[in-house]
C-alpha cells in the first residue's frame, strides 16, 4: 500500500514535470496575449516528429536534433503568432478559432509527411530504468527531463521577472497601451512570446517523443492538458504551471492506482471545471 | 422611496464609500455632486446593483434590495444611466427602448415609446444604429430614454448633461424637468457643474473621499467650506 | 417587415429542397447520403450559431449535446420500445437536461466557456463508456431500429432520412429567426456588446444566454438523435466525436454564423466540397483544407461567405475594412 | 526512405483509383465484360488510418495477382474510398461505389464501420467481405451477403489457448476501453475463468502514456504469472516500457493484434523481446507455397515493403471475393450476388490465414489465429503446435 502509494506520487510527479513544460508555452502566451493557442499541442507534436525524422534519417540522438527542432517550431509558431496577429475583430474568440485551424493543418501535414504509424525514439538509453532505493522507478528519460522542464521552468520565471524583455512582455500583458508609452513596441514583444512557447514546445515535444510514444492525432490530447493545466495554474503564474502540472500529474497515477485507470481522464476533467467554476482565476493566478 | 444605511464599499482595500447614509423621499430631485472619484458612480452601481456592497443596508420602495440582481431592480422601478453612453449595441434607437420596455416594464407599449422618442427629440432619429449613428447629446437622450422605457420610479443620471454646450445644456436640463413632471419621478443626478444643479435640485449631497460631507440645499451646500476646500483642492483642474 | 421582401425567394428555396433535389438525386443513393450527412452537419451548425449569434457564446463541445441526444434517443428505441419520432424529441430533451449541467460554464468568459463545454463533452464520453449497464459500454449499442413509415412516406429510405432531416434543419432555422426577430432577440444581440447596459433595463442576461443554451443543445441533440437511426450503431468514441464539434464550427463560420441561412449553406458547401473534390484530389489528410478554409476566412472575412461575396461585388461601395455593420447581419 | 515509399504508395493508389474508374465505365458501357470493378472503403485516414493502409495494401496485391492469374480472361480492378473512420462517410462510399456498379465490396475496418457500411451494400444488393471486425454482432445480423474470414473468437481461441499451455493461474488483463479491445477483454476473461485461471482486469483509456501506476498495481497487488495486453500499439510500447522499468515478477506478457509484427520488432526491438502477439506467419517470412510466395514477392513489389498481417487478411478475403466472382461468372456469364454468396459459402480453403469455411451466417468458425513470439530479429509461431517454427521461450519477458 505504501509502496503503491509512493510510486503513484513519483509517476505523478514526473509526469507533472512533463506536463508542465507542455503547458508553460500555452500560459506564456495566454499571459501574454489573452491568446489561447489551441496548435500548441500540435507544435510540440512536430518537434517530437523532428526529432523522428532525424534519428531516422541521421541516426542523430534526439537530444542532438533539439537545434533543429527549436528553428522549425519557433519558425512555425511566428509564423501563427503572424497569421494571430492580423486579427481585428474580437481577437480572443477568433483567435481561437484560427488557431484551431492551424491546428487541423498541422495535424494533417504531418500525417501526410509521416504517416500515421507510432513513432518513439529507438535511442535504448533513455529507457533504460531509474530507480531509487527499489521502490520507487522511472525511466531515464523521465528523470532526464524533468530535470530539463525544472529548469526551463526557472529560466522562464528568471527571465520573466528579471530581464529586460521579460519585465517588457509582463508589462504588455497587463497594460498594453502603457508598455507602448514606455517604448516597448508590443508587437515584438508579444511575437517573441510565441517564440518562446515554441521553444518551451520543441523542449515538451522532444521530451513526449523519448518517454513515450506519438502520433498524429496526439496533438489535440497535448492541448487539452496544457490548457487543463493553465487554467488550474492562473494566469501569470509560472510557479503555478509547475504545481499544477505536478497535481494532475499525481492526480492521475493515483487514479489510475486506485480507482480505475480508465477515470484517469476524467479525474482531470473535473478538476478544470471545479477550478473553473469555484476559482477562475486558479489557484496561483493574480487578478 | 430611496434609503442608504451605512454603506461602504471598498475595492482590494480601497475605501470608494465609506459609511453613507441618506435618505431621498419620493418626488424629490437630489444633486450628488464632488470631485473625481468621489465616489458618486460607485454610488449608482450600488442602488442599481451592478455589484453589492461591502457593508450597510440599501431600501427602495420601503423593502431591503438585499443583494437583488440588477436587473430585478430595474423591473422593480430603479432606471439608470451611464456617463458614458452604453447603447445597446447592433440595434435601432427604437430597439434600444422597445428592449428596455419588454424587459424593464414588462410590456410593450408603442405610444409610450412615441412619446419618450418625441420628449427626447429623437424621434427622427429612431430608426438609426444606435451604436454608431448619433451625435453626443443625442447618445445622452439615448441614455435617459432606455432608462424611462424602464417606467422607474427612481431614476439616477450620471452626467448626463456633462460634455454638452452650455446652450444644449441649458436645453436637456429643462427636458429632464419635463420629463420628471410627466412620469412623476425621483431623480438622484450626478452633475459637475454648479449651475445645474442649482437649476435642477433643491437638495444637493456633496461626496468627498467616499463620505458624505454636507447635504441641504445647493445654496447652503456650496458655502460649505469644507466642499470649498474640497473642489479648489481637486477638482480645480 | 424582415421576411415579406424575401418570401418569394423562400419558397423557391423550399419548392427546390423538398421536390427538385429528390427529383434529381433521389435515385442515386450516395449522394443523398452525402446531403443528408451534409444537412446534419448543418442541422447542428445552426444550433451552435444560434448560441454563438444570440447567446454570444462560441463553445466547442457541441459533441456533447449531439452524443446525449443520440444515446437517450437510441436507448429508449432500444430498451423501452419507444416508437423512433418521439424518442428522437426525447433526445432532444435529454440534451437540454445535460446542458442543465453545463449552466454553471455560463459565468465564464469567451474561451474559458469554449473550452469548458469541451470538457463536458469529454466527461460525458467517459461516463457513457463507464455506465455499461446502460449505454453498453465502449462497445456501443448495434442495430438501432431506423425511421418508421408516417402518412405514406417511408423515412427509412434515403429520400425520406432526407426530407426528415431537411425539415428538422428548416424547423431550427425558424425556431432561429423567429427568437432572433422577436424582443427576446433583440435583447440577446445587444447583450454581445453591451452586457451590463441591457441589464441594468432590466433584461435578465444569464437566464436568456441560459435559454439559448437549452434550445442549442435540444436541438443539437435532436440532430444527434436523428443520426444515431439514420447509421443505426452508436458507440461512445463516434457519439462524442470532436467531428460533431469541428465541422459545424468550419461550416457555420465558413457560411456566416450571424446570418440564419449562413451555417447550412456553409455545411452543404464544406462538406459537399470536400467530399467530391478535395477527397479526390488528396486521399488522405484532406481535413487540411477545412483548417486552411476556417482559418483563412477568420483572418479575411470573419463574417461568414455570403458578406465576403457580397463585399466583393460592391468593393466600390465600400470605404474601408470596417466589418459587421449592422445592416449586415439583419 | 519511408517517406518514399509513402510516394510510391500514393501513385500506386492513384493508378488503381484510375484503373477502377475506367473499369466502371467499361463495365457500365458492356453489361457482359469479363473486366470486375471491386468496390472497397478503407480508413486512410483518422484514427484508423495505419491498418486501414495495411488492408488497404493487401487488398491492392490481391487484385494485382488475379490480373495475373486470370490474364487473357477477365481483370480485375478496385475502387477505393477513403472512409476517414467515419460511418456516414463508409455508407456514402458503399452507396457511392454501388452506384458505380461495382461487383462487389473488400474492405472495411473497424466493427461499428463495418455495420452500417454492410447493411448499404446489403441495401445495393453486394455482397461484402472483410477482415476488419471482429464484433460476434456483425454476423448475427440475419445478413445473407456479409462474410467475414476472421473474428474475435479467433483472437481470444489463441490468446485463450496460449494461457492454457503455459499452465498459468493467474492473469492480469490490462485492456483499452475501446470497442474492439473490451470486448477481446470480456472474451478472454470468460474463457480464462472457465478454465480455472484468476484474473484480474485494468481498463485503460486511450489517451493513457503512463501505464507504471497500472503496471505497478499488477506487480504488487495481482502478482500474476502473465499479463494480457489488449490495445494498440502506442498502448503495447507503454505497457512494456512501464514492465521494463518495474519488472514485475511475470513469466510472459502476451498481447494480441499489432504485436507480433516485423514493424514493431524493427521499430521497438529490445523492447518487444519474448513479447507474445497474434501473428499468421513467423518473421522474416517464410512464406511456404507458391501462392504465399507470389503473394510476398507482389506486395513488396508494388508496396517496397515485407507484407504484415494487415495485408495478408486484405489479401486472402480480396482472393476469395475474386474467385468466386469468377466461378459465379463463367457457369452463365452474368453476374449476380446472390450466386456470388453462394460461392463464398461453397469455399473450402487452405489460405495464408489458415482454413476459411463460411457458415450459414457469414462467419468463419474454424478460423483461428496463432500465437507469434519476438525473439531476436524473429517472430517465431509458438502457438498451435501444428504452426510452431520453434517452442516458445517460457517464461521469458523483455526484461
Amino acid at each position: 500500500m505504501v509502496e503503491l502509494t509512493l510510486q503513484a506520487l513519483f509517476s505523478g510527479l514526473l509526469a507533472g514535470g512533463t506536463y508542465a513544460t507542455l503547458a508553460l508555452g500555452l500560459a506564456l502566451v495566454f499571459g501574454t496575449m489573452r491568446i489561447i493557442n489551441l496548435a500548441h499541442g500540435e507544435l510540440v507534436l512536430l518537434a517530437a516528429y523532428v526529432a523522428f525524422e532525424m534519428e531516422r534519417s541521421a541516426g542523430l540522438n534526439p537530444l542532438a536534433s533539439i537545434p533543429v527542432a527549436l528553428v522549425v517550431v519557433g519558425l512555425t509558431a511566428l509564423a501563427i503568432y503572424l497569421a494571430v496577429s492580423r486579427i481585428r475583430t474580437d481577437r480572443e474568440l477568433n483567435s481561437l478559432l484560427l488557431t484551431f485551424g492551424v491546428a487541423i493543418v498541422l495535424t494533417n501535414l504531418i500525417l501526410i509527411v509521416w504517416s500515421a504509424d507510432i513513432r518513439s525514439t529507438s535511442s535504448g538509453w533513455f529507457l533504460e530504468g531509474f530507480v531509487i532505493a527499489d521502490t520507487l522507478f522511472s525511466m531515464r528519460s523521465e528523470v532526464v527531463f524533468f530535470g530539463v522542464g525544472l529548469a526551463l521552468i526557472a529560466a522562464t520565471w528568471w527571465w520573466l521577472n528579471h530581464s529586460w524583455l521579460g519585465r517588457a512582455l509582463r508589462a504588455v500583458s497587463s497594460n498594453r497601451d502603457a508598455a507602448l508609452l514606455m517604448g516597448v513596441n508590443p508587437a515584438l514583444v508579444e511575437g517573441l512570446s510565441f517564440v518562446v512557447s515554441g521553444v518551451l514546445a520543441t523542449f515538451s515535444g522532444i521530451a513526449i517523443y523519448c518517454a513515450t510514444v506519438v502520433f498524429p492525432a496526439l496533438g489535440h490530447n497535448l492541448t487539452i492538458k496544457a490548457f487543463v493545466i493553465t487554467v488550474l495554474a492562473g494566469m501569470g503564474s509560472v510557479p503555478g504551471v509547475l504545481i499544477g502540472a505536478i497535481l494532475i500529474g499525481m492526480g492521475e497515477s493515483l487514479t489510475a492506482t486506485f480507482a480505475k485507470p480508465s477515470l484517469q481522464e476524467l479525474t482531470a476533467m473535473v478538476v478544470f471545471l471545479l477550478i473553473l467554476f469555484l476559482r477562475p482565476r486558479g489557484l496561483f493566478g493574480r487578478r | 422611496m430611496l434609503a442608504l444605511e451605512s454603506v461602504s464599499m471598498n475595492f482590494g482595500g480601497v475605501a470608494a464609500l465609506s459609511d453613507v447614509t441618506l435618505a431621498v423621499a419620493e418626488g424629490e430631485t437630489l444633486g450628488l455632486v464632488g470631485p473625481n472619484g468621489a465616489g458618486k458612480t460607485t454610488l449608482f452601481n450600488l442602488i442599481s446593483g451592478v455589484f453589492p456592497p461591502s457593508s450597510g443596508r440599501i431600501a427602495f420602495a420601503g423593502r431591503p434590495l438585499g443583494r437583488a440582481a440588477n436587473w430585478k431592480r430595474a423591473r422593480q422601478g430603479i432606471g439608470r444611466t451611464f456617463q458614458i453612453p452604453q447603447p445597446l449595441h447592433e440595434l435601432t434607437v427604437r430597439e434600444n427602448l422597445t428592449v428596455a420596455q419588454r424587459f424593464g416594464a414588462g410590456k410593450r407599449d408603442e405610444a409610450r415609446l412615441d412619446e419618450i422618442l418625441e420628449l427626447l427629440d429623437l424621434a427622427d432619429k429612431q430608426h438609426v444604429d444606435a451604436a454608431h449613428g448619433l451625435a453626443l447629446t443625442e447618445q445622452k437622450a439615448l441614455e435617459v430614454g432606455k432608462a424611462l422605457a424602464v417606467e422607474p420610479r427612481l431614476l439616477m443620471l450620471d452626467e448626463v448633461l456633462g460634455g454638452l454646450e452650455t446652450s444644449a445644456k441649458r436645453a436637456f436640463g429643462g427636458t429632464l424637468m419635463t420629463v420628471k413632471e410627466r412620469f412623476g419621478l425621483t431623480m438622484i443626478v450626478i452633475e459637475h457643474d454648479i449651475e445645474t444643479i442649482r437649476t435642477l435640485c433643491p437638495r444637493a449631497v456633496v461626496l468627498n473621499f467616499g463620505r458624505i460631507i454636507a447635504d441641504g440645499t445647493p445654496e447652503a451646500v456650496f458655502r460649505d467650506p469644507e466642499v470649498v476646500r474640497s473642489y479648489t483642492g481637486d477638482a480645480a483642474a | 417587415m424582415r421576411a415579406a421582401p424575401r418570401t418569394p425567394l423562400v419558397l423557391a428555396v423550399l419548392l427546390l429542397a423538398y421536390v427538385a433535389v429528390p427529383l434529381a438525386f433521389g435515385g442515386q443513393d450516395y449522394v443523398m447520403s452525402l446531403i443528408i450527412a451534409a444537412l446534419t452537419i448543418g442541422g447542428i451548425a445552426v444550433a451552435w450559431a444560434l448560441l454563438g449569434n444570440l447567446g454570444g457564446l462560441v463553445s466547442f463541445g457541441h459533441a456533447a449535446f449531439f452524443g446525449v441526444g443520440a444515446y437517450v434517443s437510441a436507448l429508449l428505441t432500444l430498451d423501452a420500445g419507444w416508437p423512433v419520432l418521439p424518442a428522437m424529441l426525447a433526445g432532444g430533451l435529454g440534451a437540454a437536461v445535460a446542458s442543465v449541467a453545463t449552466l454553471p460554464a455560463l459565468r465564464l468568459r469567451g474561451p474559458y466557456f469554449a473550452l469548458a463545454i469541451l470538457a463536458y463533452a469529454h466527461i460525458f464520453k467517459i461516463l457513457a463508456v463507464e455506465f455499461e449497464s446502460v449505454t453498453g459500454g465502449a462497445g456501443g449499442l448495434l442495430s438501432i431500429p431506423g425511421f418508421p413509415t408516417v402518412l405514406g412516406l417511408e423515412l427509412g429510405s434515403k429520400v425520406g432520412a432526407y426530407c426528415l432531416i431537411l425539415t428538422i434543419v428548416l424547423a431550427w432555422m425558424a425556431v432561429y429567426a423567429a427568437i432572433r426577430g422577436s424582443t427576446w432577440g433583440l435583447a440577446l444581440r445587444a447583450m454581445h456588446d453591451s452586457e451590463l447596459a441591457t441589464r441594468v433595463v432590466g433584461v435578465p442576461s444569464t437566464h436568456l444566454k441560459a435559454l439559448m443554451l437549452l434550445v442549442s443543445a435540444f436541438m443539437t441533440g435532436v440532430i444527434g438523435a436523428f443520426n444515431a437511426h439514420q447509421i443505426s450503431f452508436l458507440d461512445p468514441d463516434y457519439a462524442f466525436s470532436g467531428e460533431w464539434t469541428v465541422l459545424p464550427i468550419a461550416a457555420a463560420i465558413f457560411g456566416g454564423y450571424r446570418t440564419v441561412w449562413g451555417p447550412v449553406i456553409g455545411a452543404l458547401a464544406v462538406y459537399l466540397v470536400d467530399q467530391l473534390v478535395f477527397k479526390e484530389l488528396m486521399p488522405s489528410g484532406h481535413q487540411l483544407i477545412f483548417g486552411l478554409l476556417l482559418g483563412a476566412m477568420i483572418l479575411w472575412s470573419p463574417q461568414g461567405l455570403l458578406p465576403l461575396i457580397s463585399r466583393l461585388g460592391l468593393r466600390s461601395g465600400e470605404g474601408g475594412d470596417k466589418e459587421g455593420k449592422p445592416g449586415a447581419r439583419a | 526512405m519511408r517517406q518514399s515509399r509513402f510516394i510510391k504508395g500514393l501513385a500506386a493508389k492513384s493508378l488503381i483509383a484510375g484503373i477502377a474508374g475506367l473499369g466502371a465505365v467499361a463495365l457500365a458501357g458492356t453489361a457482359a465484360a469479363e473486366d470486375f470493378a471491386l468496390g472497397s472503403h478503407v480508413p486512410l485516414t483518422g484514427k484508423l488510418a495505419r491498418v486501414g493502409t495495411g488492408m488497404h495494401e493487401g487488398i491492392a496485391v490481391a487484385v494485382a495477382l488475379a490480373n495475373e492469374r486470370y490474364a487473357g480472361r477477365h481483370s480485375f480492378s478496385v475502387e477505393t474510398i477513403d472512409d476517414e473512420t467515419s460511418p456516414a462517410k463508409a455508407v456514402a462510399a458503399v452507396e457511392k461505389l454501388a452506384a458505380d456498379e461495382v461487383v462487389a465490396f473488400t474492405g472495411g475496418y473497424g466493427s461499428n464501420i463495418i455495420g452500417p457500411a454492410s447493411e448499404a451494400a446489403a441495401k445495393a444488393d453486394k455482397v461484402y467481405i472483410t477482415s476488419g471486425g471482429v464484433a460476434p454482432g456483425l454476423t448475427e445480423r440475419g445478413m445473407t451477403g456479409f462474410f467475414r474470414i476472421n473474428n474475435s473468437a479467433g483472437y481470444g481461441k489463441a490468446m485463450v489457448g496460449l494461457f492454457d499451455e503455459m499452465g498459468v493461474e493467474k492473469v492480469a488483463i490490462l485492456f483499452s476501453n475501446k470497442e474492439a479491445t473490451s470486448g477481446m477483454a470480456k472474451y478472454v476473461e470468460k474463457h480464462l475463468e472457465e478454465a480455472g485461471v484468476e484474473v484480474t482486469m485494468h481498463e485503460f483509456d486511450g489517451s493513457t502514456t503512463d501505464f507504471k501506476p497500472i503496471m505497478n498495481n499488477v506487480k504488487l497487488r495481482d502478482r500474476p504469472d502473465a499479463v494480457a495486453m489488449i490495445g494498440y500499439e502506442n498502448d503495447y510500447v507503454g505497457i512494456l516500457r512501464a514492465g521494463t522499468v518495474l519488472k514485475p515478477d511475470v513469466k510472459a506478457m502476451v498481447g494480441v493484434w499489432s504485436l507480433a509484427t516485423s514493424q514493431m520488432n524493427e521499430e521497438f526491438h529490445d523492447l518487444v523481446q519474448n513479447v507474445y502477439g497474434t501473428s499468421l506467419l513467423p518473421y522474416p517470412v517464410e512464406f511456404q507455397g507458391e501462392e504465399a510466395q507470389a503473394f510476398a514477392a507482389k506486395y513488396e513489389e508494388l508496396h517496397g515493403q515485407k507484407p504484415d498481417y494487415l495485408g495478408q487478411f486484405g489479401y486472402v478475403q480480396t482472393t476469395l471475393l475474386v474467385d468466386a466472382i469468377v466461378r459465379a461468372f463463367e457457369d452463365d456469364q452474368k453476374i449476380e450476388a446472390g450466386e456470388i454468396a453462394e460461392e463464398l459459402r461453397a469455399v473450402e480453403a487452405d489460405t495464408l490465414i489458415g482454413d476459411v469455411v463460411f457458415d450459414e451466417k457469414g462467419d468463419n468458425p474454424s478460423f483461428s489465429h496463432r500465437m507469434g513470439q519476438h525473439r531476436g530479429d524473429r517472430v517465431e509461431i509458438v502457438w498451435p503446435k501444428k504452426a510452431q517454427t520453434a517452442e516458445m521461450n517460457f517464461p521469458a519477458v523483455p526484461w
